[in-house]
This record gives C-alpha cells, structure tokens and sequence, in this order.
C-alpha cells in the first residue's frame, strides 16, 4: 500500500518536472491563435514548423547549430582525450586537485568575449562558422578532458601494460586499447560538449551574422521587437531539444553492446 | 639465451619510499623462477621492472645479453600474466590472442595457426569468438596464458596468475602450469604469495621481504635451510615452532636450555652449531616433527592440547607448555590422532630434524643437509 | 638531452596557454594611456582597481556575484547530492544511459530566458538577487549530480552495508559515511557549480537591474557604449578569477587531509 | 535464543538469474556455522540475506523467534565482518567501533568501556586514534573484529573476512576467531572457499553449489561421508581421485573393476554397497589412502610416477596408471618418499577406506561411519 502510494507520488514529481517541456510541445502543434488557450489539445497543425522554416530560415540556423557544435566536438576530442587520460594516469595532486587546474581554464566567457571578436575581426573570422566553433572548441575542452578523467580512471591499468608488452607504444595501448574500451564515456562526453555549444548564446550573437545565426540566436530572435511569436518559440525550442534526445539513444547504442571491464572474474 | 640478470636493482619511489632494494639476482635460461614474500615486499615491483612497466631506478637488468634497462616494455620480447588477466574487453578471444602478433607484424595465415595450437593447448577452441566478459573465470586464465604462449616470448612474467581462482581450479592449473613450463621450456618468473605454488612450481624459490631479496634456492633447500626466522615461517604452513633457548656446554656434551624445553644435542649436530655455545639463541621445530608417538632420538615433553585442527587427511594440534598457555608449539600429526581439548599428554620432538638461529640477528646457524 | 628538451618546449607551451591571462593581469596594474605599450611593465598602479571600486560600483557587482554564485550551490547542492547518489546505487541503464536523462534537462538557456522573465515579472522575482539564485540552481543541478554520480560511485558499497548494520537507516548511512567519505568530490563539484554560476551572464542580464547587475554584465558594461576601457575590464577580468583561484586552495585543503578510502589493505 | 532459521529462502534476481533456490537450514544458537563453496554459489547472497544487506524473494527468514523476512538491517541485532573490512576511513578506530554504540544510543561512559575491553582483547589500544589508512591489512582485520564485536550482537556474519591476508597472519587469525568464539558463544556465521578454514573453524560446514544446498554437517562427517562427487572433491586439495567402474557378483564376493584397478570389496563393506550390484559406479579413494608401502588390507597396483609436489612436510606424487598418462591419480605421501620421474613403482590403495558414488547422479552410497 505504501509502495503504490509512494509510486503514485514519484509518478506525479515527474509530471511536473516534465510538464512545462510537453506544454511547450503542445503549444508547438496548436494554431497560433489557440496558443493560450487552456484546452490540452484544441486542434493540431503543423503550420508553425513549416512558417518557421519557411519565413525565418530556421533550416539554414539549424545547420549552423549542428555544424558548430559537432565541429566544436569533433575539435575538442582529440586534444581532451589525451589530457584526460593524462590528468588520470598521472594522479599528481589528486582528483579535486586536477579540476582545480580545468576550473582556472573556466574564465567568465563575456570577459573573453571583446577580445575574441576583436581577434577575429583582425582575422576576418567574425560571422563565420569555423570561427564559432573554435570559440566552442576552447569552451569544451577543459569540460571534456574533466569527463573524459573520470571514464579513463575506470579503466585498469593492467590494460595498457599488457598492451605494451604485447608490442604497442605507450599511444599504440592509448589508442587501441585504453580508447576503445574508455568508448560509451567518450560518447557520453562527445554528447555533453555538443550539449554546452548547441546552447551557446553569447558568442554566437557576437561573432555571428545572419548568414551564421545559429538556433539560440534565432530562438532569441522570435522574443524580441515584434512580440513573441510563441507558437513559432515553441516550435523552435522542440526542434532544439530533437538533437538531444537523438543523442541519448546514440548512448543507448554504445550501452547495448554491455562493453564492460569484466576482465577479473 | 634468454636468462635474466639484476644487478643491484633498485626501485625507489621517492621520499624515503623504497620498493626494491639493490636486488641481484640472475635467472637461468629456461629456469621456472618463483618470487615469494608477504605482500608490498617487491615482488610484483621486481616483476614489473623486468617486464619494463615500472622503470628501474638504479642498477641494470639483462635479458639474456641485452641490456634492456632502459628498454620499452615491447622491445623486452616478454609476455606477463595479469593478476587481472587484463583481458582486452573489447575483443573476442581470438583477437586478444591474435594483438601481440598483429602489432608485431605477423602475416595473418601464421598468426591463425598460431593460435589455433594454443587453443588446442589450453581448451579454449569453443571460446576463440567469446568475449573475456562471456567467460567464467578459469577459461579468462586460460585466455591470458594463451595470450602470452602465441607470443612465444623469451620470458613469461606472471604476476600471481592464480590467485583469483577457487581451490579446486587452482590446484589444476598448478599441475598445467608445470606441464605446459616443461613442453615450451622458457624462462619464467612466478610471483605468488602461496607456499604451496612456491614449493611444487618453481626449480627455484627467491624469497623477499620488505624490497629485499633474503634467500635464493632450491625449494627443498631453502625448506630445509632456511638463512633466518622469516623464511623459516614464512614457508610452511602451519609454521615453524621458535622458541627462545640457550646453548651451554663444550664440545662433548652441548646442552639446549628454554623455559619449556631442555635437552642434549644429538652429536651429529655438534659441529654445526658449536659456534652457536653460550649464547641466546631460538630454537626451531617444524609442527611435522612433533609426534604423538615416541620414535628413536626423539626427546619426550609433556603438553596440554589447546585446539585440535582436524583437517580431515591429518590433524593439526596446538599444544601449550606452561600453565599460562602463553607458550604454544603447533604439531603436525596423523589422522589417527585424537584427544579432548585441555587433555595433559606426552609428545615426542624430533630433536635431529631441529633448527637454530641467533636471538638477536635471527639468522640461522646453518645445520648443513638434513639427514 | 631530449629530456631536457621535451621539458623546454612543455613550459614554452604553459607559457602559451597562460599568456593570454599574464596580460591581462599585467594591463590591469599598467596605467591606461601605457595600456597598448609593448613593453611588459612600463609601471605599476592600483588606479585601475581603486577607480573600478568608486566609479563603477564594483564592490556591489562582485557582493551580488558571490551571493548568487554561493547560494545556488547552496541550494542545489542538498538535491544534487541525494539524486547523483540514487543514480549511483541504482544503476539503471549504466552511467550514458543516465547522463541521457540528465542531458534532458539540459534546455538551451536563451528558450528559457523568456519563460522565465514572465514567470519572474508575474512573481515579483526580476531585479532580486534570490530571484536569480533560483535560475542557477536549476542550471547547475544537472551538472553537479553528474559530478557527484562520479564520486558516489568510488564510495565502497560495503561502507553502506556496514553503517546500517551498525544500526543506521539508509538515509543515515548516506548521511553519516557516504557523505563524509565523498567531502573532496562534494567540493569539486561545489566549485563547478560556484563557476557556472559565477560566469552565467544571459540570465544576470534579463533578469537583473542596476541594482543587482553581477559581475559579468558589469564587464560587459565596461565593454560597450562609450569605447573599451581596456584598464578597467583588464582589472575587472583579474578579479572575476580570484574567486576560482581561491576555490581551488579550498578543495586543497580537503586534498590534505588525504582521506583515501583504504578499507582494504 | 539467536538461532537463525531459513525456510525456502529463495534468491531470485530476475530474468532467470537465481541467487539462492530454496535454501533451508537451521543455524544453532552459538553454533559456528560454515558456508563453504566455489565462488558465485550463493554462499555471500545468502550472508547478506540473513544481515538484511539482500532482499529476501521468497521464504521466511528467523532470528531466534522473530521474523526479519522483511526487517531493516538495522532491527536484526546482527553485526557483519566483511571481506572489505569496510571501515569508515573518516573516523578513528576508536569512532569506527564506537558508531554502531552511537546509533544504538547508549551511553558515552558505556561506550568507551566496551571499547577498551575490545581493544585490550585484540591488542589494538596503541592504534585506537589512527585513521584505518594508516593500518595495516591485519590491523584493519581487527578493526573490523573489535568494531563488530563491542556491539555484541545475537549474530556475527562473517564474509571471507580473511581471505585479503597473507598465509601466515590467516593462519594466525584463525585461530584467534575460535578462541574468540569461544569466549563470546554468539551464533556465527561464515562465509569462505578456503578448505582449511572451513575444516578447522566450524561446527558445522553447510556446502552450496549454483545457489542450492549440497550438503550439511560436522566437517570431519562431510569429510568421511560426502554426499556426491562435488562434496567430495571440493572438501579436499589434493581433491579425491575419482574413477569409473563398475560394481559385480553377488552378496558373498563383490568384485569392483575398473580399467586400472580391479579388487574384492572388504566384507564389512558389502552391505553399504550391496544395492550398487551390476551399476556404473565411481569408485572414490582419498590421495592420503594410497600409500608408497604395503599395508594390511590395502590392495598393490603398479603406476608410473608423473610428477611430485615436493611440499617439504609431505610429497604429493601424480600417478599415471596406463601408457596414455591421461588416468591419474593423485597420492598423498610421507616426506620421506623419493622416487624420479617415470619411475613405474608399486602403490597400495587402502580401499577399506573407499567410497562409492553413482556413475549417474554422481550421489554417493552411503558407507556409514568411517572404520
């Protein structure tokens, strides 16, 4: 009795931390003029995903967003795998003493933003996606290298001993055993630096144009000036949250193939 | 060919941290070579240095002529066996088999080969497409050692490889341990903290404690030899019996004195330790040379049973001397034995079979060949 | 020789990473018209942090900065720790598959902005310092429960097993052992989260007036309008950091104390 | 009074995987109870039932009369030892035993008198202030010791609380544990794979394989009587030697033949086995039942020496009875034996001391007491 109950209360904590995500949703499929309105579900269309491509070229934005935040990542991982595998094997300081190193990499970003634009002004890299997904690559990688510390701790060092006595280099056992088996943190971190610059607001205002506006920036964009286009909003932030969820089941696929240590009985 | 020589082999770690302690030592081509001690004595350290995962700190290590010191792990031609077994969890049995060959360039019609003699070997044919995480812990011991055999290194380096296998288990791969030593001849170092692998695996026993080596031998030999009170206990199970005493005498008649204890040298044993005369000394008997029945030569003492150990194949009785029971010898006997706890008996010591040592260094007076 | 030259180039490359923030500091301390001299000390003067504090009130801006930034972690922290421990214990779908349900929670900022200006306005929570203490804590939950998962998971499970036999409920054990054990990750995490907060800059904009402007609109400030004063926010800059660099001393201390989990020998 | 009773206890952890299938046992007030068996057979699973640390599936479970099927750990009055030794590494020795008092409530002045009465017993007055980080593996043992027993508990549940120490200081501490036993008479139960352990420890050994109940019973009666071929090997190292045969004749001459040795059964043996005429059976003989010398009744039978582990107390030699080497068995001999390798020698097989198991089932026929 106690345990439906306090099933029936863990159920009901859910909704409400899901609810205001599936409002959003819901608003996204309503017509605009329904928006407010406090029917569940008075009527379904799908006009304002079609208008918000069609008026606003939130296709070209939502390029943009995925071209900087998969290069950001795709940047950052080769220089953050090797710092975290060496920050884990190398444990001079201890594990809080390593994140006191990455949190002085942690600058207040609006600090760096002035000197970045003027940088790249010289270097004619404003309103250019390489540009932006630089900026995020130096974003990532103190977060990265920290994620990726954790996972290669877990793996036992025997690992890389038996490797390099099987004839690899010290990278030779980095790279073919120690990364492999280090795979679902590497995708778990790979989603979290694809989460942080998929978000990014600041820098992606500064250095980006319209041709460059990335989804932030056009989300941003509905709230403004001409009043908020809600259902447009809505349907704009569902298809933000779309590579997320997407990138949760990429996880999942790493996680199906019950990769574990498993080399002690 | 591929023996192995330490010279002065240090591992120092740093702020008064010393894990190895001027080691010398060289094992012989083809020799099974154990490394035996308590645990943190370097053992696993020394193994480590050989095989180039633990550098050396001072002094040098040859691997047959070379000097590999300096040497990365892969330019050693070593294979280890994990306590771990360090499978690589990510391939299949044959492909954890066929890694040490790929990397070193073998051409892939050899490598199969290879590796389906192993599997032959060790039983592993039906798992070659297994994950290590499919398997039960015996067959990843098997993988592991087949791991290193395909190799056909100059030396193997197995770092307790038994040690996470139930007793039944472990008592098997001992035996193909042995077998497979004798088939492939090669040069093996065998770190265990297990006396009884130490005793039956090895052709010789190094023992360590604290990061020094304290005695090199035969097993037998260091059984019945052993330079001082550690390795004399530190080798049997239950241990040996030590008891403080005192020589006094001359050359005709030496006199062993202790609180418990006292009795005439047999006259045999009167060179060996004459040197030993008037001084404080500890006497030692091995619990198998204590009998419950008299035997020539055997000196009789009288002792309460405190505890019987019956192990089933024999009993294991713990015997106090004084009324305090503070002074308890353990005593190897027969199945047969049987007493009640606290049962006041006479028990015979086989005085020609005994140890001694000096009370204060601890280090035997060597007794020569045991009769 | 080569190590010794490999050990050469490493500190060329510290330089390189810390030159960037050397300068900084170094323009913050030079008078400003020798602000773009070229040679690394022409003189030295506090003038740019004394005149920081009198004109540009920054002693309020850095008062609200450490009020928001402590208080979220002081806030989330008492539900972060529960939640990256049930992750921990209970390990569901492997440690991707939960960092997927916290990357869920993980909205971009700017969707939220609007939402939340509104909410605020209707509840009387804009220009309020708790106000915005709230918004860092919802955003520095998910970060700090994965940070803490992490230590969570090093805790000995036995350690539990033992305090409640030992005659603690399981809340107790939490509280008592696991807590105490994990203190050096709870600290790093604290510090993470005490540095996300201190750097968020979107939300401190909407959501702040003059009143409770932090630390990064104030540089922000310094950074528009009238022309870049270049001393100041050098300055300004030089102080944002202090704060990280004093946690990180702080997670030291618990470095110290050297609380390993050594129950097994 | 804290005597434990399991009835059907079950442990099923869902999609098939059972822990424990349908366990009943009765654990004697102050009795010492062994779990013994290889590792995964449910032994641990079914400690932590009983300390409440696992879920209970199915079954009851009592602690003296009070059902604690589904009671907190807390409410058991029990104290776990375990093989982690789990000490809090943020507190003192002193406040790792003191936290368990803490929570119960009881005094500061009590608390500290039990303390001190721990301590002194198990020698850790000089340590009572350090941090368990700063121990050692046999100090950390008697933390977790003293800090299970100043809560002097109706139970002590002890999971392989040695097997993380060295030969030498296991041995030790076995012997401590009964004595401490002893003193305390509190129901214990433990939990290890070691043979010796459980042989000398317990009152009784309760033997699990694969989540089920095998086997209960005083160690020396399981010893002579096991009640299948899994019993029998795993009680034992060297493990039983275990050969096919087949049992013929009739209630005046049972004849047992086997490819290697074929023998008349001693008379008082005929009626234990006489309802094994005419089957294949499996005809078991301890290696400490062979012998290197004639002895009355013991049947001769010539077998090639294929190795000996020279144990020094002993020698365990490997018999090869036909050419192909692949029928062995195992002998448990004197020290005093010596023979080379290859050696075709005359053994006896003391087969009064014979046991019998069907070749189906591998359960044994009961032979009744050991002669």
């Amino acid at each position: 009795m106690l345990r439906v109950l306090s099933h029936l209360g863990l159920c009901l904590a859910c909704l409400i931390v899901l609810l205001p995500i599936l409002w959003v949703l819901r608003t996204s499929l309503v017509p605009e003029s329904l928006s407010y309105s406090t029917s569940i579900l008075p009527a379904v269309t799908f006009e304002n995903y079609a208008s918000l491509f069609a008026d606003n070229r939130f296709g070209t934005n939502y390029m943009n967003s995925i071209i900087v935040a998969a290069g950001s990542v795709i940047l950052a991982m080769p220089l953050a795998a090797p710092t975290g595998y060496a920050f884990a094997r190398f444990r001079t300081s201890g594990r809080a003493g390593r994140f006191a190193v990455l949190a002085t990499q942690m600058l207040p970003p609006v600090a760096l933003a002035l000197p970045i634009f003027m940088l790249y002004r010289s270097l004619g890299l404003t309103n250019s996606l390489f540009g932006l997904t630089l900026v995020y690559t130096a974003i990532n990688l103190p977060f990265l290298t920290w994620i990726l510390m954790g996972f290669f701790e877990a793996v036992p060092r025997d690992l890389e001993g038996a490797a390099m006595t099987d004839g690899a280099t010290a990278f030779g056992a980095f790279v073919r055993v120690v990364l492999p088996v280090a795979a679902p943190g590497i995708a778990a971190a790979a989603v979290l630096g694809f989460i942080i610059s998929w978000n990014e607001f600041l820098f992606a205002l500064i250095l980006g144009g319209p041709r460059t506006a990335t989804v932030p920036v056009a989300l941003a964009a509905l709230q403004t000036s001409n009043g908020v286009e809600i259902s447009k909003v809505s349907a704009g932030v569902s298809l933000a949250i779309l590579p997320l969820m997407l990138a949760s089941r990429f996880i999942q696929k790493y996680l199906v193939q019950g990769l574990s240590f498993g080399s002690v009985k | 060919m591929a023996s192995i020589t330490l010279e002065n082999v240090s591992k120092d770690y740093g702020s008064g941290v010393v894990g190895v302690r001027d080691m010398n030592l060289t094992i012989e081509d083809g020799e099974f070579m154990i490394f035996l001690g308590p645990s943190g004595c370097g053992k696993s350290t020394t193994l480590r240095m050989i095989a180039g995962l633990e550098d050396i700190s001072t002094g040098r290590l040859r691997i047959g002529e070379r000097d590999v010191t300096r040497a990365a792990p892969r330019e050693r031609n070593v294979a280890v066996v994990f306590q771990s077994y360090a499978l690589y969890p990510h391939m299949s049995v044959r492909q954890n088999m066929e890694f040490g060959l790929k990397m070193r360039g073998m051409a892939p019609a050899d490598r199969a080969a290879r590796i389906e003699a192993a599997a032959d070997i060790l039983g592993l044919q039906p798992y070659l497409n297994r994950r290590p995480a499919a398997l039960s812990g015996g067959q990843r011991q098997r993988v592991a050692l087949g791991r290193a055999m395909v190799r056909e290194p100059d030396v193997f380096l197995m770092d307790e490889p038994l040690s996470n296998l139930d007793a039944k288990l472990r008592a098997e791969m001992r035996l193909e341990l042995i077998k497979l030593h004798r088939r492939l001849g090669r040069t093996t170092v065998f770190v265990t903290h297990d006396q009884v692998e130490a005793m039956t695996m090895g052709d010789r026993i190094c023992i360590m404690r604290d990061g020094n080596l304290v005695q090199v031998g035969k097993p037998l030999e260091v059984y019945a030899n052993p330079v001082d009170t550690f390795v004399a206990q530190f080798l049997a199970s239950p241990q040996m019996n030590l008891v403080e005493a005192r020589l006094n005498g001359n050359a005709g008649a030496i006199e062993l004195t202790s609180d418990i204890l006292s009795f005439t040298l047999p006259r045999f044993l009167h060179a060996a330790f004459a040197k030993a005369l008037g001084r404080a000394v500890i006497f030692g008997l091995r619990p198998e040379d204590i009998h419950a029945e008299p035997r020539p030569g055997a000196v009789p003492f009288e002792a309460s049973v405190v505890a019987i150990e019956a192990l089933g194949m024999e009993n294991i009785a713990i015997l106090a001397l004084d009324q305090s029971g503070k002074r308890e010898l353990s005593a190897r006997l027969g199945r047969d034995f049987s007493a009640s706890i606290g049962d006041r008996l006479t028990f015979y010591a086989d005085v020609a079979r005994m140890h001694l040592f000096d009370a204060e260094t601890t280090r035997a007076f060597p007794r020569g060949r045991m009769e």
